[in-house]
């Protein structure tokens, strides 16, 4: 909610005066990186607009910002492979919600979390329907997500899920939700039992800007603000829901506006710049460890595929472009695509790190073959994996035996 | 009269009451109201009422179930089409509300309203949640809501029209496997009663009861038994509430072997209700069920596709209960 | 919303302007007849205080003004009578969920609406499990309304219904809703089949401020919001949803600012004022029907008697002290009862029209003592209707038809 | 061990549990988990285990059930009491969400919570809405969530240990007409296992089979039929999913004759999924079904009564079917 001079004027300023210490990695980047002229509409909540939220991301160790810079990378890779099987190999069954182009999101949220360790010490992340960004930032095993997109008995989830579903609670990835509503309130549930056990975890929950309209928005919201819960609410604005502008469900040009009239402190953030998802969510978390309660983020982001699967795609090329078969009304336009896409996040993260001077652009290079490589590899093994047994079905119905077929009579 | 697809039967339907009726309207979310047909008009019932009657908002079935049901209360009939990843969201308003105010209201309470619920989960690779078709056994349980089930075209437009012009809330369930179906269609509006069975085949040593997307199995297992000698008298369901008892009893009074067909989980499929009414009143019968266990339907299409009800599982089921 | 100073920076000011224009009725009475010093909060929204409402009560004619006094006097015997009944009437078997109090609230709304009429052009109300005073400020039979709260067959509803479920249509009286969340949510449509076939009438909905947690409030304003439609959202706070304070699942001080998030004008009004209720609903409605959407109104309010049936009364005396034996844990204070008694809004009604020289003192006893006659005669005609035939329980599950007895076998 | 209420048995079992187990919480709306029995002390979870464990918030009863459930798969058993008013309101997230997870995950998903669902509507007075027991139909068809529904408060402590201590996610139908039960209750910890059916009554010349807010008129009407002589067997269903098969067609097995008695809608009450299994597996049986009507019950005392399943109706049933 801003007033008529545009200041924020019900964020509570947790974060005013931290110290942005000196560093090598300056502020420069901004005007040097920014790319192409893409209009991110952005508020005047937006990260580092109004000095509140620090500069975080400048004191990470370099290894760390390697790693997202890899991560990103891996989402990347994980998608243009996976898209090239759905395109040219008629044997491949799996499908996907394509996350690429969001990637800073998912990666910088989750290298502010706690990713390892015993269950009830990491930080938990409940997922969308689009979750395979989700799922690798939070460190799931990628071979065996791969064999789980493709209906593998040795699957992630031996076959019973596949994409909507993933998940690996060993890393506190809760996972996937295929419907829209349920997952931010259950994430808020989590966030509850963290705060009556007395634990510093916290809570995320990805959820798109279609989530909004969903009457679960404001259940999730209210009782994260009238319980001081620890949970993180990292909204996904990625304009669309399915083919709808999200005008078209919501009064808000940033969905942040909606969360902060609950008294919550929402922040909007460039979604394709890693660094800068980082610095916000990296407040979040020490807000909500603290005992500070929840925070809305709203990332202003793009996908660079159609809805669901690979419509518009081509093998080999990045994105989908064209109209969508599937969309019958309503359609984004083709050059809003391409704009989003001259302000790549994965451009940005390796132009950033080569900035400061933590890579060259050799290494950067070096970095994203071996990436291609591990995913390559992940995708044979993946898709060489054993189909599953059909009266395995019967099971993981409860947590012990079997139900009984009744197809037979 | 047409050979037409479903959908294309169903919004024929549907913009023909809404040209005869201005207060008509109709809510959607992700599948437009649009449907072509070969050699017929393009019908886009957006474009041609505009969005002041037909309009869709957020993700938020809840919102749109209520929202038909206020209209049907001022007076307006109302449609909605409710996709199968929400299929159970309005499930509370539906039941709690709709299903009893013209109860509660002494009968004052008039609702002539549509929710159109997507049913799918016929194709495999669909895990849980997106194969959710469990909601015929939710759905009928509720008194006060009409809740019916076609399986071909000609019945879909035909209920379609019933429902729309009934002064009773009417869930229609619409299995979305059956939208490949083509049959000839009428031009013109017309009824299918939403209180009758449909008996599709007959015959004298077998009956087996069934509905929607358990109905292309249960036709063709017919055809296999036929042509091995049985008499297999086929029962399409068409409505769960008010189920037509009678055309149930009658047939199997007549053959004294009753197979039901479901493919939605076994406890409390509606074949439960159909065994269970006709072994109320039928008595020396013998009783089978055929339907999906009681599990979330596995993404893993080698799972799935071997606990979905089959053509074989269902007349080995026949063959085992009348021989 | 408002900022540091005080100010309402998000409501829309549709209002502004409006001609303040001379009248016999002047500002005096705020001063003069505001009564004791019950201090209600009440935001920079609260209509009058920023001349964004004008005073429309003062142009209403005599005998309107008369009826809406008429009105919470209706109300408020109906209630004093049947909590009488329940007290001392071992017969009576009816029970209520206690308005007395909030009179000034139902009266100065309905007052704004088109009662009668053909059902295509009446206004429409929604009402909550607290039906009684909607329900005569809308205009229901009232012996007929005795009659269904003690389930005789010429009750209102035919007996179906009691106190909870009571319905007609006939005046717009849509009726009673036992659930908290989904009338809302109803309403809107209603208001969204107005505005599709072109009627100017609008859709009221009544709902207490635990109405607020429920989700079904976000998709009620939400959707309001996005198509426009002609929905009043009336929300009666009167401090508490069952036996807790509503600050025990809201987070606003005032719940009109979780509307005003929404971009719908939303003002908090005296509830205990029914010219100050009546001045903001008349805005409300005359901006619905013009095509301006909807309008959120929270009077601020408060009922004297427990949240349901008559614990704590005693037979012939105004409201319920001492604690309620159902309440466990939390109570409201006696004190606080007592203090907002002071303000009643019988009082508030006939000090104002006594001061405006629309009635005397003696003429306004004359009209209690006329609603009291008619209310007891009320009473008398409706516990005297016959009671129900069992077997017709079978009926009105449809339009047509009974179901078929199953009880026996 | 003490002669113990319902619900004072029930909250014993909770709070031995909260005491071992720091983590449990529990989520409430309007019946603050209190309980006082004669001669023993006066439990309050909220005041003994302090407001971050034991907590009520708004009236949202989606929240209530969707937070226990993120609370078990965050590791915490969680437990939360759902009004009646709010009985259906969290039937998706249930449905939907917890039913599916094991599965759908492959058996990651470990949801140790339990929802206490109030039943109501035994009282008349209340229409429609406010008597809403129809909730046992809708959540014994959900696969992966096991329902239970106790009937005495023996079983009521016993049940409750049991579904604080399972992986699976419970829903723990509380029928709130037998809140005025009282019977000896041991003081420590027990289980009642989350599969088994109780036979209250041994007979050879008819089954009769209830659960929950039926169980008081079918053990009155049992009396009321022994000392006519004849040979009833009374089940107590206690767990609808997974329904105990193997007792029930035992004994029809014996008696040739089942009726089922449900203080629920005809269509699909349990005991339509009673009489379908057993007649599956029995042949030359005979069967009844005594249910409300399929109507919502109207608030006059008169119609009520009358379309409530009374020992009278029980009893007359019973002759018909055996006489
Ligand atoms: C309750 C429900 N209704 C409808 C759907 C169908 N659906 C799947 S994804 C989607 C759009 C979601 O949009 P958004 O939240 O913006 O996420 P994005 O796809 O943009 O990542 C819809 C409508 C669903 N999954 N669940
Ligand atoms: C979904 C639902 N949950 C719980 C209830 C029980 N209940 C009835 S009234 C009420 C309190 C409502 O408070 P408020 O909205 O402030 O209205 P008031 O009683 O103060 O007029 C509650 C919790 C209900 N009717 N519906
Ligand atoms: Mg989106
Ligand atoms: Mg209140």
């Amino acid at each position: 909610m801003t007033d008529s001079s545009g200041q924020d004027v019900t964020h509570p300023r947790e974060g005013e005066g931290h110290p942005l210490s000196a560093s090598r990695r300056g502020f420069l980047k901004f005007a040097a990186l920014s790319g192409a002229a893409v209009s991110v509409s952005m508020s005047a909540r937006r990260a580092m607009a109004d000095g509140a939220i620090g500069y975080h991301a400048m004191d990470l160790p370099d290894d760390k910002l390697v790693d997202m810079y890899r991560t990103i990378l891996n989402i990347r890779w994980h998608e243009r492979t996976q898209a090239d099987q759905m395109l040219g190999n008629p044997e491949y069954r799996g499908y996907n919600h394509f996350y690429a182009g969001q990637e800073a999101v998912a990666t910088g949220v989750c290298a502010a979390l706690r990713n390892s360790g015993p269950f009830d010490q990491i930080d938990l992340v409940y997922s969308s329907h689009r979750p395979s960004g989700h799922a690798i930032a939070k460190g799931v095993d990628i071979p065996k997500m791969v064999a789980e997109m493709d209906f593998r008995a040795t699957g992630m989830n031996g076959g019973y899920g596949a994409e909507m579903h993933i998940s690996d609670p060993a890393v506190g990835f809760i996972g996937a939700d295929g419907m829209i509503g349920p997952a931010p309130v259950i994430a808020s549930g989590s966030a509850f039992a963290f705060r009556a056990r007395g634990s510093d975890q916290v809570a995320v929950v990805f959820a798109g800007d279609g989530n909004y309209a969903a009457p679960h928005f404001h259940s999730t919201l209210n009782n994260a603000k009238l319980l001081d819960l620890p949970l993180i609410y990292v909204c996904e604005n990625n304009l669309y829901h399915q083919y709808a502008h999200y005008s078209y469900s919501c009064p808000h040009t940033d969905i942040a506006d909606a969360a902060a009239a609950y008294g919550i402190p929402a922040r909007t953030v460039d979604g394709q710049d890693v660094t800068q998802v980082y610095n916000a969510a990296k407040e979040a978390v020490d807000r909500a460890r603290a005992g500070g309660g929840p925070t809305f983020i709203e990332a202003k982001t793009y996908r660079y595929y159609n809805h669901w699967g690979a419509p518009g795609a081509k093998q080999g090329e990045l994105g989908a472009f064209g109209y969508d078969p599937l969309a019958i009304t309503s359609f984004r336009p083709e050059r809003e695509v391409r704009a989003w896409m001259q302000r790549d996040p994965v451009d940005i993260a390796r132009n950033i790190l080569v900035d400061w001077g933590i890579l060259d652009e050799a290494r950067a290079a070096a970095i994203e073959e071996e990436v291609k490589a591990e995913i390559k590899a992940a995708f044979e093994w993946g898709l060489s994996q054993p189909l599953c047994t059909p009266e395995d079905g019967l099971k993981h119905v409860f947590a012990e035996g079997t139900v009984v077929p009744r197809q037979f009579g | 009269m047409t050979e037409k697809s479903w959908m294309y039967a169903v919004l024929e339907a549907v913009q023909a009451e809404m040209r005869a009726d201005p207060a008509l309207t109709w809510i959607f979310e992700l599948t437009p109201p649009v449907a072509s047909n070969p050699g017929m008009p393009v019908i886009n019932l957006e474009t041609e009422f505009g969005r002041k009657r037909v309009v869709n908002t957020g993700i938020d079935e809840n919102w749109m179930a209520s929202a038909v049901l206020g209209a049907g209360l001022a007076g307006s009939r109302s449609a909605t089409y409710i996709p199968y990843q929400g299929a159970l969201i309005p499930f509370e308003v539906i039941q709690n509300v709709a299903g009893k105010l013209r109860s509660m209201t002494g009968g004052k309470a008039s609702m002539p309203v549509v929710w159109i619920i997507e049913m799918t989960g016929q194709t495999p690779g669909f895990a849980g949640q997106h194969s959710c078709y469990e909601e015929d056994s939710y759905y009928m349980h509720i008194p006060g809501v009409r809740t019916i089930i076609p399986s071909t075209p000609y019945d879909a437009k035909g209920l379609m029209v019933a429902a729309l012009r009934s002064p009773d809330p009417v869930v229609y369930l619409y299995p979305a496997g059956l939208r490949t179906l083509t049959e000839e269609v009428p031009d013109e509006q017309y009824e299918v009663p939403l209180d009758k069975a449909a008996v599709r085949l007959e015959g004298s040593d077998l009956t087996i009861v069934s509905s929607g997307g358990g109905m292309p199995g249960v036709l063709e297992a017919a055809e296999v038994l036929k042509a091995e000698g049985m008499g297999v008298e086929v029962i399409d369901l068409r409505i769960l509430k008010e189920m037509d008892t009678e055309t149930l009893v009658t047939s199997v009074a007549k053959t004294k072997r009753l197979l039901t067909v479901d493919q939605s989980y076994y406890t409390l499929c509606p074949g439960a209700e159909v065994i269970a009414r006709c072994a109320e009143n039928v008595d020396g019968a013998r009783f089978k069920r055929v339907a999906f266990p009681d599990a979330p339907p596995p993404a893993s299409p080698e799972m799935f596709l071997w606990m979905r009800p089959s053509v074989e599982g269902i007349a080995g089921a026949a063959r085992a209960l009348v021989g």
